[in-house]
């Protein structure tokens, strides 16, 4: 990375713009902002947005690395803008686009529809036999218990796994990192008794075994969530699953 | 033509009270239908970035009692106590809910839930996802919602305005970002959990979305605004960028300290600071653990004695978490760490982190009964975008969560009764007001011949917001906010847009929401003139006493065409008649007297 | 959904990754370099190679490093860009996988 | 209006970024883990046949050729062995208590053992 020249002023950005009412398809348009120290990404598009160009449409809320809705790629890696500060790109230009392997729907924007589908495909929600009454308190859970998945439930939807992911780039069907890690972290946490129910998508080959650990989803996550070592993981537990149902053809799967 | 959808019940935000009020209604009545707008998706919604905790009295040597007392006396006795009584109440088996549904709280070794100290608050009593709380709950709220086949959900339609026909609402207007279409989206029932409104300010720690839409529709559908003139600075925001740095990280031990090294906390009636190593830091409601009003009025006056350190980003003082360790820090508040890392690039493990006030909270909102109804019939509000009250003059911290399950929960259970009650009226006359409010729309976008571009108007309001309605506030600082907006007001009637495309136009979505802000800023002004008091996060330097006399009433805003119009209410006192407001000494003599 | 049969390869690749992984590098020091610099005797290597256990280590080593590299290759092959013959390409690298798996059981217990 | 732009795929994408490049060398290391075996199974045939056949093989290995597959199939192996190490913790996420066991501890726990079974084949080999 390039020293910081300190006097610099402006940072050039090249950002990918698709309208879709009059472009073909997206094209580069470059802008000068203002420099600043203490300035992300984010924040020099704002700049760009409330001064230079108000056309310009991106998703953004929190600015605190928490809401996961600022995922681009920025010279080609996929990043959460609020948190990819100017200072890393210097002398510039920084290349903003939106997240890769997703449609999109307009400039910076991309269409989630698939994740969103995917994402409730896997049943992210506590499974139970039954219910223990309110009145008698919370289920209790060992902190040992807590770690077991606790680094799964860390996911802010961001998806920058998946714009991350080559085999999510070339195959529709796979589920992908974030969504098979959300399931790992039903499947682990204690409370949950709906393994079973998950099992068939998860361990079909749209599920864990389309993955072929490039382990990028996990580079660049920036909740360190891991979703690689989730599907390592499951192809763990699946094998040994496999494996038992030979051993005993009559029990439970 | 706008075209039309329908559901029983419309809930407008799809944040935690949005959420919980969904599944309530998912849960209750399984045969009713929910359609839930929001303009992010629901686990983007600024419920995510809460951090603390959530309190809720569960350990044997606390009591509902004390909870009550302690968010009473936290209000400065403007919270109404039924209100108060019947959260409390309720918190413990929301958050225990909450448990069932998968959120993860932090652990003791026995399995049981962890809680920690928080400011205002007498004993340990908030529950807490290590510093994630919020995004915790948020996201366990959000994935158990899809289980429920009855919600619907319109992720990224912009609710900008109420159908209300025979005295009732019925509905709502959205433009749906991905494509531009306005819709009319009617319910027999409607509840706004569309958060606060931090934005109206220049530096918040709110997220971009917290314009507080809901209350600008609900005001202009002829619902008051209630206690519009209190907000709460949080007393330890990053400069800058106004990032919250969590209260939790006091709640562990941390210290505040000037330019000089003192914790000059001391000198503004929280307390006497005891040692570091003592076992007893930090004392409950004493110094750092204090409440949000007090310990950010402190920060100004250390200001205007030049006691905190000066830098272009703002002054700030210390915030120092060091003694804590490198173990406690991760283990307990990583994000803090993480925070102060990215954004000033400091370790808090070996270095303080710099903080000042930031505005934080808005205890006003839409005026509603114990049932989260308010005085237009249909229309329901639970959340930060409601006011019940019960956090009155000043919010306790850790409060805000719990308030959002247990009123979002009750807006669930009475929108669905009233839907089953009433069967839907004239669709006629509702498809004709969504075509009025679709031309309206259209001409925002078209909007040719304007000069005024939105972010400029917006960060004049912001600016009128900050020098008038600040920590400290005069009738005249007032004056001039209420005159900036009224010009303001006419400045954006010749706005234009340089985006004229109905693909997720978001610069069309922020002059919906510059619309609506300037009528929310306009209400707090006026509310604020009024109150020639001083109370809680509420200091008028021409009025420095708390004046029960007058002002124990909270102030209802009405929109008229001219400015709007103040009325008050008197507060609902049952048990705990007004007292001073102590803490510090306050503590230690209240602990003696139970004993503890 | 039909039920994955990956777990039947994968469980054999990864016990060919970790065979390979940790010996090897020591395999190619010895007949790449050790053996053409005529540091190995002749009649060492044959007592390795005649003894039970030395026959049968070369016969797993090598049928795991097959399967190991069949299941790679397939998939690299697929992800980089020759998705639409997946199925070929899995039966033509589990085929190919067997037959070197029979080439060491003829040559190991010879 | 909505008119989305679809996505994009790439043929070339495994060129695209360093980490991809890295993937792609890794999983073709079990090329040349499997060319090697082929080359290790037909030194095993000749010591069968006898000495002189084993002699004659012996001669080719020491041509440049065999040299220089023999080094980068080195490359490769060893290539192979450092990420399948780095990759064992993922998939194996041992856990002592709340504290997961330091990754560094299980890989550092396969050079090991590649180390000892290196020294294990050059002592029979060899002595
Ligand atoms: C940084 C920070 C930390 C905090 N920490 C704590 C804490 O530790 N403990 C605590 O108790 N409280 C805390 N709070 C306060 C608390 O988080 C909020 O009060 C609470 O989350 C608000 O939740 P909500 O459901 O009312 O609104 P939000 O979560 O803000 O959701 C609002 C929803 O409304 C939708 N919406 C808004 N306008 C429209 C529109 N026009 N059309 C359609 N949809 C719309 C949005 O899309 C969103 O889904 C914190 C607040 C902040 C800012
Ligand atoms: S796993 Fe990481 S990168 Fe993927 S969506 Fe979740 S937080 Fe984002
Ligand atoms: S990048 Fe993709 S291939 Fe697997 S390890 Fe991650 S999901
Ligand atoms: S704006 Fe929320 S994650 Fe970046």
């Amino acid at each position: 990375m390039t020293q910081a020249p300190s006097d610099a002023t402006t940072i050039r950005l090249e950002i990918a713009r698709y309208r879709p009412e009059q472009d073909e398809r997206p094209v580069l348009e470059r802008y000068d902002v203002p420099y600043r120290h203490e300035w992300v990404v984010l924040d020099a598009l704002n700049y760009l947005k409330d001064h230079i160009d108000g056309t310009l449409s991106y998703r953004w809320s929190c600015r605190m690395g928490i809401c996961g809705s600022c995922g681009m790629m920025v010279n080609g890696v996929p990043k959460l803008t609020c948190s990819a500060f100017l200072r890393d790109y210097l002398p510039g230009p920084i290349r903003v686009e939106p997240m890769a392997n997703f449609p999109v729907e307009r400039d910076l924007v991309t269409v989630l529809d698939d994740f969103m589908e995917k994402f409730q495909a896997v049943k992210p929600w506590i499974i139970r036999d039954g219910e223990q009454p309110l009145e008698e308190g919370e289920y209790r859970q060992t902190p040992a218990q807590l770690a077991d998945f606790k680094q799964f439930s860390m996911c802010i939807n961001c998806m920058l796994c998946y714009a991350a992911c080559p085999v999510y780039q070339h195959e529709d069907e796979f589920l992908g990192p974030a969504v098979l890690a959300l399931a790992q972290r039903y499947n682990h946490d204690s409370r949950d008794q709906g393994k079973g129910e998950r099992q068939e998508l998860i361990w079909s080959d749209e599920g864990i075994w389309d993955c072929t650990f490039v382990g990028e989803c996990s580079a660049v996550c920036p909740k360190h969530v891991d979703p690689a070592g989730a599907i390592q993981q499951a192809k763990v537990e699946s094998t040994v699953g496999w494996y038992r149902s030979f051993l005993a053809p009559f029990g439970r799967g | 033509m706008a075209e039309i959808t329908q559901h029983d019940i419309v809930i407008i935000g799809g944040g935690g009270a949005g959420l919980r009020a969904a599944i309530a209604v998912a849960e209750t009545y399984p045969d009713l239908d929910v359609g839930m707008v929001s303009k992010v998706y629901p686990m983007r919604s600024h419920t995510v970035s809460a951090e603390g905790g959530a309190a809720g009295v569960i350990k044997p040597g606390d009591s509902l009692e004390d909870h009550i007392r302690d968010t009473i006396s936290g209000s400065d006795w403007l919270a109404d106590q039924d209100a108060v009584e019947a959260f409390v109440r309720e918190a413990p088996r929301e958050l225990t809910q909450l448990e069932h549904w998968g959120c993860p709280w932090s652990r003791e070794p026995d399995g049981s839930v962890a809680v920690r100290p928080f400011g205002g608050m007498g004993i340990q009593r908030t529950w807490f996802a290590a510093d994630k709380t919020g995004f915790h709950m948020l996201h366990t709220l959000f994935q158990t919602s899809l289980k429920y086949a009855r919600i619907t959900r319109y992720d990224e339609w912009f609710a900008s305005r109420l159908l209300v026909e025979d005295g009732r609402c019925q509905g709502v207007v959205a433009l749906e970002l991905r494509t531009g279409e306005v819709r009319g989206i009617l319910g027999k029932a409607v509840i706004l959990c569309t958060g606060g409104f931090g934005r109206i300010f220049p530096f918040t720690t709110n997220a971009a979305i917290k314009t507080g839409d809901g209350l600008g529709l609900a005001y202009r559908a002829g619902v008051p605004l209630k206690d519009m003139e209190f907000v709460q600075y949080h007393p330890t925001g990053l400069p800058g960028t106004g990032i919250l740095i969590t209260e939790a990280a006091r709640g562990e031990g941390g210290i505040l300290v000037n330019k000089h090294g003192d914790r000059y906390l001391r000198h503004y009636d929280l307390g006497e600071p005891l040692d570091l190593g003592d076992p007893r830091h930090p004392l409950f409601r004493t110094m750092e653990l204090g409440p949000r009003d007090r310990l950010s009025q402190a920060f100004v006056h250390e200001q205007e004695l030049g006691n905190v350190f000066e830098a272009p980003d703002g002054a700030y003082v210390h915030l120092d978490i060091r003694h804590l360790g490198e173990k406690t820090i991760d283990q307990k508040i990583p994000f803090v760490r993480e925070l102060a890392k990215n954004y000033v690039g400091i370790d808090p493990v070996h270095q303080p982190i710099p903080v000042r006030p930031v505005v934080h909270y808005m205890m006003g909102g839409i005026d509603t009964d114990l049932e989260a109804a308010t005085s237009l019939p249909g229309l329901f509000a639970a959340g930060e975008c409601a006011c019940v009250s019960i956090n009155g003059a000043n919010r306790l911290g850790s409060n805000s969560l719990p308030e959002l399950l247990v009123f979002g929960a009750r807006a669930g259970r009475g929108a669905a009764e009233w839907a089953r009650e009433h069967p839907e009226s004239s669709r006629a006359a509702l498809e004709q007001q969504a075509d009025v409010e679709e031309a309206r729309i259209r001409d925002f976008r078209g909007g040719d011949g304007g000069t005024e571009r939105i972010a400029s108007i917006r960060a004049d309001l912001q600016a009128a917001m900050e020098s008038g309605c600040g920590i400290y506030r005069t009738e005249a600082t007032l004056r001039a906010a209420a005159e900036s907006i009224a010009e303001l007001r006419e400045r954006f009637r010749s706005m234009r847009l340089d985006d004229h495309s109905l693909a997720f136009n978001t610069e069309l979505t922020g002059a919906l929401e510059l619309d609506l802000m300037i009528e929310i800023a306009e209400a707090l002004v006026h509310s604020a003139l009024q109150r020639e008091e001083s109370r809680g996060s509420h200091q008028r330097l021409d009025f420095p006493t708390r004046d029960d006399e007058r002002f124990l009433k909270h102030s209802l805003a009405y929109r008229t065409e001219g400015v709007p119009r103040i009325e008050h209410r008197d507060v609902v006192i049952t048990r705990w008649p007004p007292a001073e407001r102590v803490y510090g000494r306050a503590h230690e003599a209240g602990a003696a007297e139970r004993g503890t | 959904m039909r039920r994955s049969n990956e777990p039947l390869f994968w469980s054999l690749f990864s016990a060919g990754g970790v065979v390979t992984a940790l010996l090897v590098p020591a395999l190619i020091l010895v007949t790449g370099f050790l053996v053409p610099a005529e540091r190995v005797e002749f009649g060492r290597l044959e007592a390795i190679l005649s003894h039970p256990v030395g026959r049968l280590a070369l016969f797993g080593v090598a049928s795991l490093t097959f399967i190991h590299a069949a299941h790679r290759l397939r998939h690299v092959l697929v992800d980089m860009g020759l998705r639409r013959f997946r199925g070929p390409i899995a039966v033509a690298a589990y085929l190919a996988a067997i037959g070197g798996a029979a080439w060491a059981a003829t040559v190991a217990f010879a | 209006m909505a008119r989305p732009y679809p996505r994009e795929r790439s043929n070339a994408w495994f060129l695209e970024r360093w980490p991809y490049r890295v993937f792609v060398l890794r999983e073709l290391s079990a090329l040349f883990l499997a060319l090697y075996m082929g080359v290790l199974l037909v030194l095993a045939a000749r010591v069968h046949e006898g000495s002189s056949a084993f002699r004659d093989y012996v001669d080719a290995l020491q041509s440049p050729l065999y040299l220089a597959f023999h080094a980068v199939a080195l490359l490769f192996a060893l290539l192979h062995s450092v990420t399948w190490f780095q990759a064992v913790p993922k998939g194996l996420p041992l856990r002592r208590g709340e504290q997961r066991v330091a990754p560094a501890l299980l890989i550092g726990a396969n050079y090991v053992a590649m180390l000892a079974l290196t020294v294990l084949v050059l002592v029979v080999v060899l002595s």
